[in-house]
């Protein structure tokens, strides 16, 4: 079973082609990483799974079966998907607390209006910030928290959406080694369960010891794939990176 | 001492006024320059049905309530497709098409003359026409407007605005629909905001179009950012400040000639110094 | 008779005072990003000056017209620096910086208010009727002449400037991207510094010019600076010879539009302009949509 | 717990607050000794500005003459001015605190009609003579009991115009400009009535907003429709601007306004733009030398108007009748409906049973290098 796949998936900018004619397939429940040089495509092509930028042309099937030329950021969530960002996108002058409860809670504007989150919302949002040691920070805005707190609590808003496919935009980057250990728990959690995860790292370390297959990109196109470490063994992958 | 009674009707009205910007600008994120023409429509609304259709204030508050809810529901449908400058100029060019349908509706508004003679409210046989009474009646719908913001901040959607505030792109990908939600929290500031347009139409007695220009628009955006964005409170007590300042110039003796414009001065400069110092206002709790 | 050909000149005219806003306006936009409604009271202050020095203190006029442009230029770049510099330091945002600029436009208004009265006043020595012009049986006057003249020669001048100059460079470097700047050797607050003079410069010419061809009174910027916005957002914000487009353009679609409609409804019919530029065309004329 | 107790608090404040509102909402009044105080009303910022500081001076230029004379049975006057900006919020402000805090036993003013229309009800709900000495909305006539005006209502100016122009200029083909005021549109809907039942066409109808700088297009408009005389509302500001357009873009028939443009500044600011356009104005009577002199003391001769007159004829009229019934509101007022034939310095004032003029004067004027001329 596929969890998600590209055909030809186009995306532009200016002309300058980010992601250019992409097919690859991801298998579900697996850990898939994609790598690749700066600039290669990597998070274009998460944005672009993820509706925050509108495809230019090609095809992305859901689960061997829904077929879209066209991606609604706010649709994202009945796909399935959810992410994190390279760069932490976190409600920043919201309280820790809140910027789970936002992902927990409806969504109908009008429903809404009238729910207030319940203690089940709020038992989900203890368990999960209890797992990265945020529940004491509950009541801090996100703002205030350190870099790999935020970081940490990016990820488990990620979780709190209980998706099936869960896009990682360089989890790892920055983190002190402890914190990389819960993310690493995080994620082989969330593989046991069944989840699919598509993760971008530049750590081959990491890659080797996660991932299940690998997807190189280099300048939008996709330079290699297979197994982590038959491909980062590659003559033309490791010019890509010392190209870089 | 009426005089004390009267300041507190136009606080609460301006509180009323501040308090439903504050959802939209505090809560929202959205610099709105365009409340001066809900709070407008409003009092038109209750003005043109009191004075010419001999409606009570309480079915003119309603139908004031829902016509501005409508219009600022379209209003919020075209402005919720803008962000940033864009939003920003688009509400200062609404409030001048709004303040011209105002002043060219002739047949309807009666143009620049205004509407003249609105009659106080009554209930059962009390009238509000004593200013005692008309204060516990601003006070109460001040209350009710209060109560019903902070029942709106303090739910799922409330939360939900803060994050549209924060970040409205991540918070689509969480399967958000962003532009719903904005244009639900226009339409319930723009009907909040006819509330105070009907209290201060009844209060008056007399309106004109003069009264809802962006200046202002401008006014009440000063007492949301002075008080505090993103706190109910903030707007109750920017209110307070605004509206008790003059009166204190008055007092001490400022001259009357230059009162006005050194009112306006001060609150320029009240606005700088906020921006650079304090950009969350007073108590604020977000920062724009 | 027909009246098409004066309804031109009007929208000529129109589109001239209109344009030397815009450049303005545009200039500082692109290095800012921001809407700055200070070269609306900028406006008003070069007329004042000119005011001031020509009819209460009796100076030479020409010297109080540049006086006035310079004045009016040294406000702006007093914004700046005081103000709109401490917030770029501060990484505010551009809602805040509008805020400021909004409280700097309503603080010296009412300075001027407080200064001058709150009175309409006429710059020019009106007892003597003015010289005026025919073409194709439109009239126009010599300073009606002069200011669409002027607004030629400032906007050629301007892109001029900006095209052959180091100093042209390092503005058009530092609307790009002002880190960028920063980072291969640009003193960015310097020129920053000089577009908030420049832009000033060109705001206070144009209320000087108005207070010839019509009047000053304190309360003439709100008026100019969101024309000079719609022109902008008409004809591309930040890019000035979309602005320059976009001037003309508001002031013929204005002129034009109450040939069918009402008078009175002049002023709906620009802003209505803007918003459905806003909702359809954002991006203008001549910025390239993105 | 704690939600619980806020609510409480702010229960309490409220009460608080209405407790001390009622129990202070008893009023003092008049003590019968000290200065008199009576209260103004006009605008001392704003555009009006100028037309309201020359009410002040006026106003102030009776009073001083009462209080030199030795008062109102021995006591001064005193005159609060306050603000009303021609803005009915700023007008109920300061309408409010003259009621309710300075206890004034008669107000002058307002200025506007919107600032007028907005302190009526506080006026007439304290039962606090107010009159007025130029608003002229027709609205003002069924304002209350305790309301007067010292100017006559719009509705005489435009029928006496329309008039004018039919009968004794001959021309029934009118172009019509006007500005976006209560004053100007409401003129204009009399006049547009009035011409048109007196067998007169409308050729052209533009409207203008009252800060608008630039009519070029409005008065190209109304020249491409061939009009015989031109009938020009509008305000100091834009008069001027128009007058000099109306030049520029080559309008040759005659130009008739309203009483607005009793104003030496647009006679001076449009120059010889100006010459012969004609305008009717209330009131023949020329002022006095002693009040002229008075004014130029003040500063205040620049913008002589018929306003100022009127102000300082009602300040003196309270005077007069204060020396008579003492300072009882209810009596001032009904000695102000007795107002007959008063000889004022402005007029002659008659009141009719809604405190309005009985009848109204006009006299025509028109403008000549820089003057206003008395036509007749």
């Amino acid at each position: 079973m596929k969890a998600i796949e590209t055909k030809n998936l186009k995306k532009h900018f200016d002309g300058v082609y980010a992601v250019d004619d992409l097919s690859i397939k991801i298998e579900k429940g697996t850990i898939t990483s994609i790598i690749g040089p700066n600039g290669s495509g990597k998070t274009t092509l998460i944005n672009t799974l993820s509706g925050m930028l509108e495809m230019d042309g090609g095809l992305v099937v859901i689960e061997e079966s829904q077929k879209l030329t066209k991606i609604k950021p706010h649709e994202t969530p009945a796909f399935g998907i959810t992410r994190t960002f390279q760069t932490i996108r976190l409600f920043e002058q919201m309280t820790v607390l809140d910027n789970i409860l936002v992902v927990l809670t409806e969504r109908q504007v009008f429903k809404a209006i009238f729910d207030k989150h319940t203690n089940y919302h709020l038992k989900i949002a203890e368990e999960l910030l209890k797992k990265v040691n945020l529940w004491e920070k509950k009541n801090d805005l996100a703002v205030n928290l350190s870099y790999g707190q935020r970081k940490l609590l990016e990820i488990v808003r990620a979780l709190a959406m209980k998706a099936e496919i869960y896009l990682f935009d360089e989890p790892f980057a920055g983190l002190f080694p402890e914190m990389r250990k819960i993310v690493v728990s995080v994620m082989e959690e969330l593989k046991k369960e069944g989840k699919t995860i598509i993760l971008i790292e530049h750590d081959m370390g990491l890659i080797r010891e996660l991932s299940d297959y690998v997807f190189v990109m280099d300048s939008g196109k996709l330079l290699a794939e297979g197994k982590p470490e038959e491909v980062l063994k590659r003559k033309e992958v490791i010019e890509a990176y010392l190209g870089d | 001492m009426d005089y004390l009674i009267h300041l507190l009707i136009l606080f609460a009205i301006y509180a009323i006024l501040s308090l439903s910007l504050n959802l939209v600008m505090g809560y929202t994120g959205l610099l709105s320059v365009t409340h001066a023409a809900f709070f407008g429509i409003g009092a038109y609304a209750t003005g043109i049905l009191m004075a010419h259709a001999g409606f009570g204030f309480f079915t003119s508050l309603i139908i004031g309530i829902v016509l501005s809810g409508i219009l600022s529901f379209i209003i919020g449908a075209i402005l919720s497709r803008l962000s940033g400058d864009y939003f920003v100029l688009g509400t200062i060019g609404l409030n001048y098409l709004v303040l011209a349908v105002f002043t060219n509706w002739y047949d309807l508004t009666r143009g620049p003359l205004g509407i003249a003679g609105i009659p106080k409210p009554s209930l059962f046989g009390v009238s509000f026409f004593q200013n005692n009474y008309f204060l516990i009646l601003s006070l109460a719908f001040l209350v009710i407007t209060f109560f019903i913001s902070r029942f709106i901040v303090n739910s799922s959607f409330g939360r939900a605005l803060k994050a549209i505030r924060e970040d409205q792109k991540t918070l689509q990908v969480f399967g958000y629909n962003i532009f719903s939600y904005k244009l639900a929290i226009f339409t319930i500031s723009g009907a909040l905001a006819a509330i105070g347009g009907s209290l201060f139409a009844s209060y008056i007695t007399f309106i004109n179009p003069a009264s809802f220009d962006v200046m202002q628009s401008v006014f009440i955006l000063a007492i949301v950012v002075l008080g505090g964005l993103g706190n109910l409170k903030g707007s109750l007590l920017g209110a307070l400040i605004l509206v008790a300042f003059p009166e204190f110039l008055r007092f001490i003796g400022f001259p009357s000639e230059i009162a006005a414009q050194t009112r306006q001065a001060i609150y320029g400069l009240l606005l700088v110094v906020l921006m650079l110092y304090r950009p969350q206002g007073l108590i604020g709790k977000y920062k724009l | 008779m027909d009246i098409i050909p004066q309804i031109i000149v009007n929208s000529l005219i129109a589109g001239s005072i209109y344009s030397l806003v815009t450049l303005g306006f545009n200039l500082v936009y692109g290095a800012t990003r921001f809407v700055n409604m200070v070269p609306g009271v900028l406006a008003a202050i070069g007329g004042y000056t000119v005011y001031y020095l020509f009819n209460q203190l009796g100076s030479n006029l020409y010297l109080s017209i540049i006086a006035g442009i310079l004045i009016a230029g040294i406000f702006g770049y007093l914004s700046d620096h005081l103000v709109f510099r401490k917030l770029r330091r501060n990484k505010a945002s551009n809602l805040v910086s509008f805020v400021a600029s909004l409280g700097i436009f309503t603080m010296l208004q009412a300075v001027i208010s407080i200064l001058f009265t709150s009175q309409f006043q006429s710059i020019l020595d009106v007892t003597q009727s003015p010289t005026t012009y025919e073409i194709f049986g439109a009239t126009f006057t010599w300073i009606q002449g002069l200011i669409f003249i002027t607004a030629i020669v400032a906007f050629i001048g301007l892109a001029l400037v900006l095209k052959k100059t180091g100093f042209g460079k390092a503005v058009r470097a530092v609307s790009d991207d002002e880190e960028v700047s920063k980072i291969i050797g640009i003193n960015t607050d310097k020129i920053i510094s000089w577009i908030f003079f420049i832009g000033s410069c060109l705001a206070g010419l144009s209320g000087i010019f108005i207070g010839f061809d019509t009047g000053i009174r304190p309360t003439m910027g709100l008026v100019i600076v969101l024309e000079g916005a719609t022109a902008s957002i008409i004809g591309g914000i930040g890019n000035i010879y979309g602005g320059f487009l976009g001037a003309f353009l508001l002031g013929f679609v204005e002129n034009f539009g109450i040939l069918k409609i009402s008078g009175e409804w002049k002023p709906a019919i620009s802003f209505g302009l803007l918003v459905l530029f806003l909702l359809f065309k954002p991006e203008g004329i001549m910025n390239k949509k993105k | 717990m704690s939600k619980t107790v806020k609510i409480i608090i702010w229960l309490i404040v409220i009460v608080v607050v209405i407790a001390i509102g009622v129990s202070l909402s008893k009023k003092g009044g008049d003590t019968g000794t000290g200065p008199i105080k009576i209260g103004f009303v006009g605008p001392l910022t704003g555009d009006a500005a100028g037309i309201g500081e020359n009410l002040r001076a006026a106003v102030e230029v009776a009073r001083d003459e009462i209080n030199t004379a030795g008062g109102v049975k021995g006591r001064q006057i005193e005159v609060i001015f306050e603000d009303g900006q021609c803005d009915p919020k700023a007008a109920v402000n300061a309408g409010n605190k003259l009621v309710s805090v300075d206890k004034v036993v008669a107000i002058v003013g307002g200025l506007c009609s919107s600032e007028t229309l907005a302190i009526t009800p506080i006026a007439e709900q304290a039962k606090i003579p107010l009159v007025s000495p130029a608003s002229t909305n027709p609205k003002i006539t069924e304002a209350g009991d305790y309301i007067f005006r010292f100017v006559p209502s719009d509705l005489f100016q435009g029928k006496f115009a329309a008039e004018y122009l039919l009968k004794t200029m001959k021309k029934d083909k009118v172009g019509i400009l006007y500005c976006l005021s209560d004053w100007c549109t409401g003129i204009e809907s009399v006049f547009k009535q009035n011409f048109v039942d007196g067998g007169g066409k409308i050729v052209a109808e533009e409207g203008y907003q009252q800060d608008s700088r630039d009519l070029r297009s409005q008065i190209t408009k109304v020249k491409a429709a061939n009009p015989d005389i031109v009938y020009f509302l509008g305000y100091s500001d834009a008069s001027i601007v128009g007058l000099k357009q109306l030049q520029e873009l080559g309008v040759k028939v005659p130009i008739f306004g309203g009483d607005a443009w009793d104003d030496v500044k647009i006679a001076e600011g449009a120059g010889k733009a100006a010459n012969d356009a004609m305008f009717s104005v209330t009131a023949a009577k020329e002022y006095a030398q002693s009040f002229v002199d008075a004014m130029k003391a003040k500063n205040a001769d620049k913008e002589l108007n018929t306003y100022s007159g009127r102000g300082y004829d009602i300040l003196k009229v309270f005077a007069d009748i204060m020396g008579r019934v003492g300072v009882d509101s209810t009596k001032i007022k009904v000695e102000l409906y007795k107002v007959k034939d008063y000889q004022g310095i402005a007029d002659t004032y008659t009141l009719d049973e809604k405190g309005d003029l009985s009848s109204a004067n006009y006299s025509i004027k028109k403008f000549q290098n820089g003057k206003i001329i008395l036509v007749q």
